[in-house]
Order: structure tokens, then C-alpha cells, then sequence
């Protein structure tokens, strides 16, 4: 067993009384908390050296600079990029999709053409897809599931047909905890000629991530997710697909030279990197980061793995339980969605609330995937390298006094 | 403030026993509504004999606070004129404002139920802000039926 | 003589020592610095209540829903906009105009067609044109600028036919400091049927603004300019232009419903809104915004053209200074480009970085214009709400240094 | 750290009167390079006589760095052979390697000028730098020009 103890005075907010009970939070999926390691480096920056970055010829500029240049390769490390200006900053793992999704797609497809994604997709992993589907006149076309929650890449041998042009797939679905086996799908993907792409916004904070091991094309994730700020994220992109892509935005910064009728690109990364950038933020990513790497990603996945296994034990203790997940914690991360009887999802949410447990209810921006399990909407619980057994065994008894006021046996 | 205050035993029991289930052929109106936040849909049809509604059917799935308040909202016009489904509309939200008081909203705490019915067990939701939204979602989707014969919200 | 000698206290960057001088930060126009109450608002965020907005059903998510939305009106009532749900939030000024740029003119324009910006814009309301353009095949037309730096309105009646669908102009340039009349180049924009938009990343923290009043289309800020964080921006919209445009990103929280095939939108603003947005940076913008309307915009723009006016005087003790900009002090803000003599305005920068004088040497993201000026480059320094008559002194003995160094007479 | 350790007379001098100042017809070899963040820009021609440059010709603008590093630079290069001025670039490099001290890099502190001559005059630009960039961009184009014949470079 893991002794996390230790890490969660690193977090405030899990101090926080909620209707006078102590906060369990169980929703980082949606976005975790963050350490004071991360709040600190940010404050310190703004209070002590803030400029704007790449423009000054003062030291708080190149204070500033060298600070968000570090981040980024902070982040570059992180993931095993080849080198730092394979690592694109972004708003979001949202902005990273979008990104490629239009700065590769809108050039690189056409009527006939095919995208794959998967029925497991974040609408962040979907929406840009049929937005550029519909301005180049491609398809789309969705990997199924299997029974066990588990991305049937048995059928992927009759789907990649050489029309399929882009393959996009999530590294591990924040409503199943489906972790798919990333770098099989993408070899495959790759034979075919398809552009391959991973959203990691999930994985990366809860498995070690090596780009180059995956052998994709483009992977996409937030900072929020991974206890840096919010307003960050990152784009890694292989070096020949950065210098074929156009850019999402224009403006300052991203430019080589500016004519009145045209303009020319600077290098990558900055080609992707319009205007003034989120800068405290990737510097409090940088600091995320460097948390997660003093924990380690080794430890980080085993403390997940073991608390998911323990979480799905415990709740196995109520028969009115039905978890949409892989039982196999080899396959899966620390992210369990369920239904408790017909209580509707929304009203469990509102009673465990009571007791102080933060849990997530709803869609979780995969309407696709809910459909496809059957029900409107499911309770979700996540872990983070903060949450512990107790926060297991809140979370049962807050389900058991759920079925006391719903009367589910 | 305890749970209990806003899972009553009216709501739990609108939740498990939906009144008015189902849909009508040739409506003489229609309004679908849904909260994408939670998920929540729902779809109304009425049936109006002048200017009174004679039958009301509807169909959805949510929590247990907006299908209940959608049943309960069923029992509340059926039968009713227009004037007076516009006054327990007006009645309702103002329940449902919690700027205003209980008094100012036209309840009497000392005869409940007196205005709305079973409606009234549905003030508990005011010290849930979150869920307002569910239990207004049969309301707006009512109100977008009568303005527009047909049609759709999102709340 | 406004008294701003409170306010230096809020900045705790200001107390930096550069190379053993203590810290004269002129480079405002840049990025601005933070006060405390800005920093402070954003740690206590992440400290006690912070959560994934619009989406948990429980305390802290709607604690930060509603610090997030009440940032929403703050920032809508500091530009009189009719309603919150007239701002959008968006990584920055940047994105706000790659939005419009891309989301109603994608749809709106081609070939034929013209859009019209001027010679005193900077890049962000340039480039995300121009990628425009020649994605639909629409033309680019500048409205030029006089000899005193203003732009050159004379000229409008003539260059305005019914072929110019938009026009997208500076409120304030970064550059010169020139603010042009805003309201009467909308109103014969307008008249001639063009959609109308306003940059007002730097207007915005110089002087009150009435988007009302403007009667433009669109408006475009930043936060980390008017003492907010980085990673945060918005865009104003008219709401029947919010409504007809296409957004900008698909994802998560910016629709209605999701099928296989497509999807539909949620209402404005959150249909520009796609994932996750920087939460915890708009909470900063609205303290940010708090801030400036406490000392109260009409004062801040007293305030920032006495500086100005004192400067301009300072400067013309120096005879090799040629100041690039209009001298009436109405019709400019506190943003002053110049040369010195020939010497180079990075040389000139690195002068003044050793005797702590932060200033900005370069084309200032705004090369047509600087081109316009005949100049490679120019030094620019800016003023904000903390800056005083010591700093504007400071620069002048700084300049007389760059003199001795360089033998300029 | 004194402002007069970067701004050395050679370089004040060099920025004031750049050597090798230009265009040739025809030459064989020639780069553009441009450093995007402060605007300087360089155009650079060789003429070639077998392996040995024979003229060179320099036209620009930007900061005194850059300029003044280009003018030496031009000297520096002015009538060698390619291998003696492959030499010379991986001697300057060196010294403008931060991470470097300035024996490794090959200079001599106690003989100035003796292996770059004017040139050791930007071993200043080491404690700036921001600066570096400025002095490099004279030499990534002349690689580039002596790589390509013909190319563009952005540092
Ligand atoms: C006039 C003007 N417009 C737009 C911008 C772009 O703002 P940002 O870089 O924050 O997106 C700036 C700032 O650099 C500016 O000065
Ligand atoms: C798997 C997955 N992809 C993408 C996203 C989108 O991330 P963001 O909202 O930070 O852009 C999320 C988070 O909501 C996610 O869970």
C-alpha cells in the first residue's frame, strides 16, 4: 500500500467544511484541486518578476520568459517529448483538439475522406471533429465498446479501411475509466496511413505518458486536470505535423513578418502560440508538474489503481450498485461511474452533497458514451493523489443514506 | 437543513408515481424542454376544450425533483382556463424566487398546500439553488406550449 | 494632480530591485502588473472553494459557478453592456478576434467582398483577417493615418463602398498612443452596412468605456493589460451577432445535445465557451475590475494624461527625441513611442534595463504601422494607475545615460 | 556589471561605420536572416574563388549587437578558406556559449583579440543575455549562406 498521507496538507481546500462536515472531494475528473507547491510558484511569480514574455529587453522579460520557457519543458520531460518545441501551449486540452482538428483537418480532408473516433470520446474529442466534417464534407465513424466497457479493437481491422484519414482516440475515458491500449490502436492506425491522435486529459494524471512509446501524432491535455491552474493545457505534436499545420489563430507573437496583405509564421511551437500567452498559468503547470514528478507517476498509477480496487469492493457491498466500467484495474483508471437502483443520478449527487462528498452526476461531456450505456445520466466518483480509503468509506455510507431516503433496498 | 426537507414524501411519491404519463395524437399543444446540465428532458402536450386545458400528457426522464414537479404541475392546470393556469404559473415562480419571501410568494405557512397543492412541498427546493433549475423545467416547457403551441426550451 | 500614491503600495512587484536600482516598470501596454487584491481574490479561489464550473451538483462547483458568472457581470458592467450573457470569455483580446474573425466571417464573406482595418492596428486584429481573406477570398483595405498619427477619417466616405462587410479598428494604439474617434467611425460604418468591431485591449484600462455608446458590433480586451491575470480576455458582443455566429471551438459545455452525427449549441455566451474556460482567471478579471472601478475610471484617465502630458514635456527637454504620436493630449493615452537620435531602440532598452527602467524596444506587435513610421523599430514606454511623475524622471536621466554612452548630442 | 563591458568603443565604432557594407551582382552564395523579436534584419553576399571568400557584402539593420558583430564578422571572414572560416564560427560560438567558460571557449584572456581579433570586443554580450541573440544572427546566415548558396534564416 501506498502511504499518500502525507499529500493531502498539500491541499487547502481539503479543509474546507462543507454543511458542516469535512470535504471529501471525489471529482477530480472534472478538475482537481491544487497543491500550494503550484499556488505559491504562481503568486511568486506575479509578485515578483511578472512581464510579459518574448517581448521585453528587461530582465522581468526575460525573467518571465525563461520561466515559461522552462515550463515548457518541464512539460516536454513530463511526457517524453522528443524536445521542448514539440510541446504547444494552449488554453486547454479543448483548445489542443480543436487546434489540430482545424489546422490539419480543414487542408488534409475532403468529401470521402474518413474520421475515426470512438464511442468513449469527451465531447472535446468530438465536436471539433464534426464541425471540420461538416466545413470539408469527411465522415465520421466511431469505434464501438465491448461488453466490458473496453473499446472493441477487434473490429478495428474492419473499420480502418484507407479512407480513414485521422484516428482520435481518448487514452482513458473520464466516464468508464477505460484505459485502451494506446500505442496497439495507434500502430494500427498508422499502417493504415491514418493521423493519429490521443486525448490524454484523463491518463496523464493518472498513469506515467511516453509520446514517443505511443508513436501518435498528436496528443492533447489540460493542466487543470492535473492539479496545475486552470487556463493552460498542451498541445504535443510530432515535429513534421507541427510544420504542416496552419494555425488556429492569428496575431502577435505567432508571426515572422506582417505585410498588409499577408503574413509569414514564426517557428514552431510559437507559430501555434497567438498572442500573450496564459503565462503565470504554464508556469503553475510547470510547478504541477514537478509535484507529480517528486510523487512519481509509478506511485501516482499504483495509488490509483489500489484505491479504484478497493472503491469497486466496497461498492460491491450494495447490490443496487451497477458500475459501468472494466472490472480489470489493469485496464483502467481511477474513475468509476455507476447507477445506484433508479435513484436518479442528479439526486444522489444532491444527498452525498449533505454529507460533504463531491461527486459528479451527469453526462460528463460524453452524451454519446451515456446513450450507449442506457441511462440519462451516472453518478461518478474520481481519485486524485489526495483522496484515501476514508474518502471510499464516506462515499459508501453517504450511498447507504441515499437508499434510506429513496427507499432502494 | 436536513435532506429531508427536500426529498417530502409528496415528491417522493410524484417521482415514483407519475401522473399524466404519456403522450396525446394531435395536440393542440406541444413544447419539449431539457437541461442539458443534468440531462433532464421532457415532453408536454396539452389538450384544450376553449380556453380550458381538458388533458394533459407527459413524457421525460430526470431527477426526481423535475418529474415530480412536472406531475405535480399535470395535476395542477388539468381542467383549469388559461387565466387561471396563468396564475398558478405566476404563483409558482414566484415559490420558486429565492430573492422573494414565502409570504410575498402568496403561500401561507399556516395553511400549506392552500395555493398550490401539492405544489407547495416543492419549497425546499429554494435552499437548493442548484436544483431550481429542475424543478422550473416542467414550468418553462408549460409556458413555451401556451405562448408558442409548439415548441422547445432549454432551461 | 489626482493623488494615486496610494496605489504603488498594491503592486508588490514594484518593490524589485533590477541590477541594485530599484524597479520603474514602463511597460504597462505590454502586460500590466497585478495589485494584491487581484492575487489575493485568485489564491483564496483555489484555497477554499474551487471546483470545475457548470457542471457538480454540489458546494464548491456551485460556489465557483457563481464567482464565475458574478465575474461575468462585473466585467459586463464595467463596458455597459445591456446584459452578462453579452460576454464571452476568452483566453484573451487575441482569441476574441480570431472568434469573430473566424465565426461570422467564414460565413459571411467571399470573394469580392472587403474587410477594412487600419494602418494602426496590431497584429491580432490583422492576422486572424488575413487568414480569413484568404480562406474565403475577401480583400483587405487600411484606413490610413494623418500626419499628426490620428487615422485619417477624411478618407472613410471615399473607402467605405458597399463592398466593406466589416470594419475592425483599434480603440487605442499600442503603439502611438492615438485614440481615434470610436463612435463616429462606427456610426458611418454602420451606415454603410458593415459589421463594426473595436480592439480595445489597450482603450480599456485607459479610459471608461460604454460599448453602448460605441454602438459597435463586437469589442475585444484582455485581462492581463487592465490588472488581471494572463490566460483570461472577453468579447463583447451585439446579441443578434452572438447569435448568428458559428463558434469558434466545439467541446465540452458549448452544446445542447451531441449525437454521432452532430450537434447542437447551448445558448451565448457558453457556445463560445467550449471546455473548461480559465475559471480562476476570470474570477481575477472581476477583482481586477473591482479594482480600477474603485479608483474609478475617470480618474484613471486624468490621471494617465497628466502623466502624459508630463512626459511629452520632459521629453522635449531632449532634443534627439522624436516622439511618434499625436501631441493632443484628448485625443491619446498614456502610451509614448519614440527614437533617440539613431540610436537603436533595443540598445536603448538594454540601457535603460541596467538603470531599472523596464521599456519596450521593437515594432510592438504592430509591423505595418511601424513600417508606416519609417522606423524599424521604436521605444515605447507606457503608463499605468501606478505610475508616477518619479518614473517619467527616472526615464529622462535614463535617456541622458543611453545619450553619454552612445555620444548622442 | 558595467554597461560599458557591452558597449566596447570596437563595437560603438563598428556600429557607427560598418565595414563591408553592400550588394554584389551575382555573388555565390547569399543569405537572409531576420530575428522577428526586435526586428534586425541582415542580407549577406559572397563572391568565391575555389574554397576561399573573396568578398562579402553586408546589408541591414538593427541594434548595435547586430550590426556591429556583422561588420566583424565580415572582416573576420574576408579572404579565408572555408575550413579556416568553419574555424572562426566554432571559435565564436564557443564564446557565446553561456554555458561555457571563456578558456574552454578557446579564448585567451590574457592575449585579447588574439584569436577573433575585433571580435573578442562582444565576449561583453555573454553577461546579457537577451543579447546573444543580436550577435548570433550575423552568423547563422553566413552558415546558412555557405549551407544552402542560398537561404533564409530566423533566430
Ligand atoms: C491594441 C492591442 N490589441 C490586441 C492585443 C493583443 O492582446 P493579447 O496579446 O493579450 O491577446 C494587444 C496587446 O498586445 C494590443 O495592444
Ligand atoms: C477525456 C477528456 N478529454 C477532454 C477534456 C476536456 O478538457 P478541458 O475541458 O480542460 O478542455 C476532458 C475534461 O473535461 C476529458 O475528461
Amino acid at each position: 500500500m501506498t502511504d499518500f498521507s502525507h499529500v493531502r496538507q498539500d491541499f487547502p481546500v481539503l479543509k474546507r467544511q462543507i454543511h458542516g462536515r469535512p470535504l471529501v472531494f471525489l471529482d477530480s475528473a472534472a478538475s482537481s484541486q491544487k497543491p500550494t507547491q503550484v499556488l505559491d510558484v504562481m503568486d511568486a511569480a506575479y509578485r515578483t518578476y511578472y512581464a510579459n514574455v518574448h517581448r521585453g529587453a528587461y530582465l522581468l522579460s526575460e525573467e518571465s520568459t525563461t520561466a515559461y520557457e522552462d515550463a515548457r519543458g518541464k512539460v516536454a520531460r513530463f511526457i517524453n517529448a522528443g524536445s521542448r518545441s514539440e510541446v504547444v501551449f494552449t488554453r486547454g486540452a479543448t483548445t489542443a483538439l480543436n487546434m489540430v482538428a482545424f489546422g490539419w483537418g480543414m487542408d488534409h480532408l475532403s468529401a470521402g475522406d474518413k474520421i475515426m473516433l470512438t464511442m468513449m470520446e469527451h465531447h472535446a474529442n468530438v465536436v471539433p471533429w464534426q464541425l471540420v466534417a461538416r466545413r470539408t464534407g469527411a465522415e465520421l465513424v466511431y469505434l464501438p465498446m465491448d461488453a466490458d466497457y473496453q473499446l472493441d479493437i477487434n473490429r478495428l481491422p474492419d473499420l480502418l479501411d484507407e479512407r480513414i484519414k485521422v484516428v482520435s482516440f481518448t487514452g482513458m475515458s473520464n466516464v468508464t475509466g477505460t484505459m485502451p491500449p494506446v500505442a496497439e490502436i495507434a500502430r494500427m492506425a498508422r499502417d493504415q496511413g491514418a493521423l493519429v491522435g490521443v486525448d490524454v486529459a484523463q491518463l496523464i494524471t493518472h498513469a506515467p505518458i511516453d509520446v514517443q512509446q505511443f508513436q501518435a501524432d498528436f496528443v492533447a491535455f489540460s493542466g487543470h486536470k492535473m492539479l496545475g491552474p486552470t487556463g493552460i493545457g498542451g498541445l504535443w505534436g510530432r515535429p513534421s505535423l507541427l510544420e504542416e499545420m496552419e494555425p488556429f489563430e492569428g496575431g502577435g507573437e505567432m508571426i515572422s513578418d506582417v505585410q498588409l496583405e499577408g503574413s509569414t509564421w514564426a517557428p514552431v511551437p510559437h507559430k501555434f502560440e497567438a498572442g500573450t500567452p496564459p503565462i503565470v498559468e504554464a508556469i503553475g503547470l510547470g510547478a504541477a508538474v514537478d509535484y507529480l514528478e517528486k510523487i512519481g507517476m509509478d506511485s501516482v498509477r499504483r495509488h490509483g489503481q489500489e484505491l479504484t480496487g478497493y472503491a469497486l469492493n466496497r461498492l460491491s457491498e450494495l447490490p443496487a450498485v451497477r458500475v459501468f466500467g472494466p472490472a480489470d484495474l489493469t485496464a483502467r483508471g481511477g474513475v468509476i461511474s455507476f447507477a445506484l437502483g433508479n435513484v436518479h443520478p442528479h439526486d444522489v449527487a444532491t444527498i452525498l452533497d449533505q454529507e460533504g462528498i463531491a461527486v459528479r452526476a451527469g453526462h460528463h461531456c460524453a452524451k454519446p458514451l451515456t446513450r450507449a450505456l442506457g441511462v440519462p445520466a451516472t453518478v461518478r466518483v474520481s481519485f486524485q493523489v489526495y483522496n484515501t480509503r476514508d474518502d471510499v468509506d464516506a462515499l459508501i455510507a453517504g450511498l447507504r443514506r441515499v437508499q434510506e431516503v429513496f427507499r432502494v433496498d | 437543513m436536513s435532506i429531508e426537507e427536500l426529498y417530502r414524501d409528496v415528491i417522493l411519491d410524484h417521482n415514483r408515481n407519475p401522473r399524466n404519463r404519456g403522450t396525446l395524437d394531435h395536440p393542440d399543444a406541444h413544447a419539449e424542454g431539457n437541461n442539458p446540465l443534468c440531462g433532464d428532458e421532457l415532453s408536454l402536450d396539452l389538450r384544450l376544450d376553449g380556453d380550458r386545458v381538458t388533458e394533459v400528457a407527459i413524457q421525460g426522464q430526470g431527477c426526481s425533483i423535475s418529474q415530480s414537479s412536472a406531475s405535480m404541475m399535470s395535476q395542477a392546470i388539468k381542467g383549469k382556463t388559461l387565466e387561471e393556469i396563468e396564475a398558478v404559473i405566476a404563483t409558482f415562480k414566484a415559490m420558486m424566487d429565492i430573492q422573494a419571501s414565502p409570504s410575498r410568494a402568496g403561500l401561507d405557512p399556516d395553511r400549506p398546500g392552500a395555493v398550490l397543492g401539492d405544489l407547495e412541498a416543492l419549497q425546499g427546493v429554494r435552499k437548493f439553488p442548484v436544483r431550481i433549475k429542475c424543478a422550473n423545467l416542467a414550468w418553462t416547457t408549460l409556458e413555451e406550449a401556451l405562448r408558442s403551441g409548439k415548441g422547445k426550451v432549454e432551461s
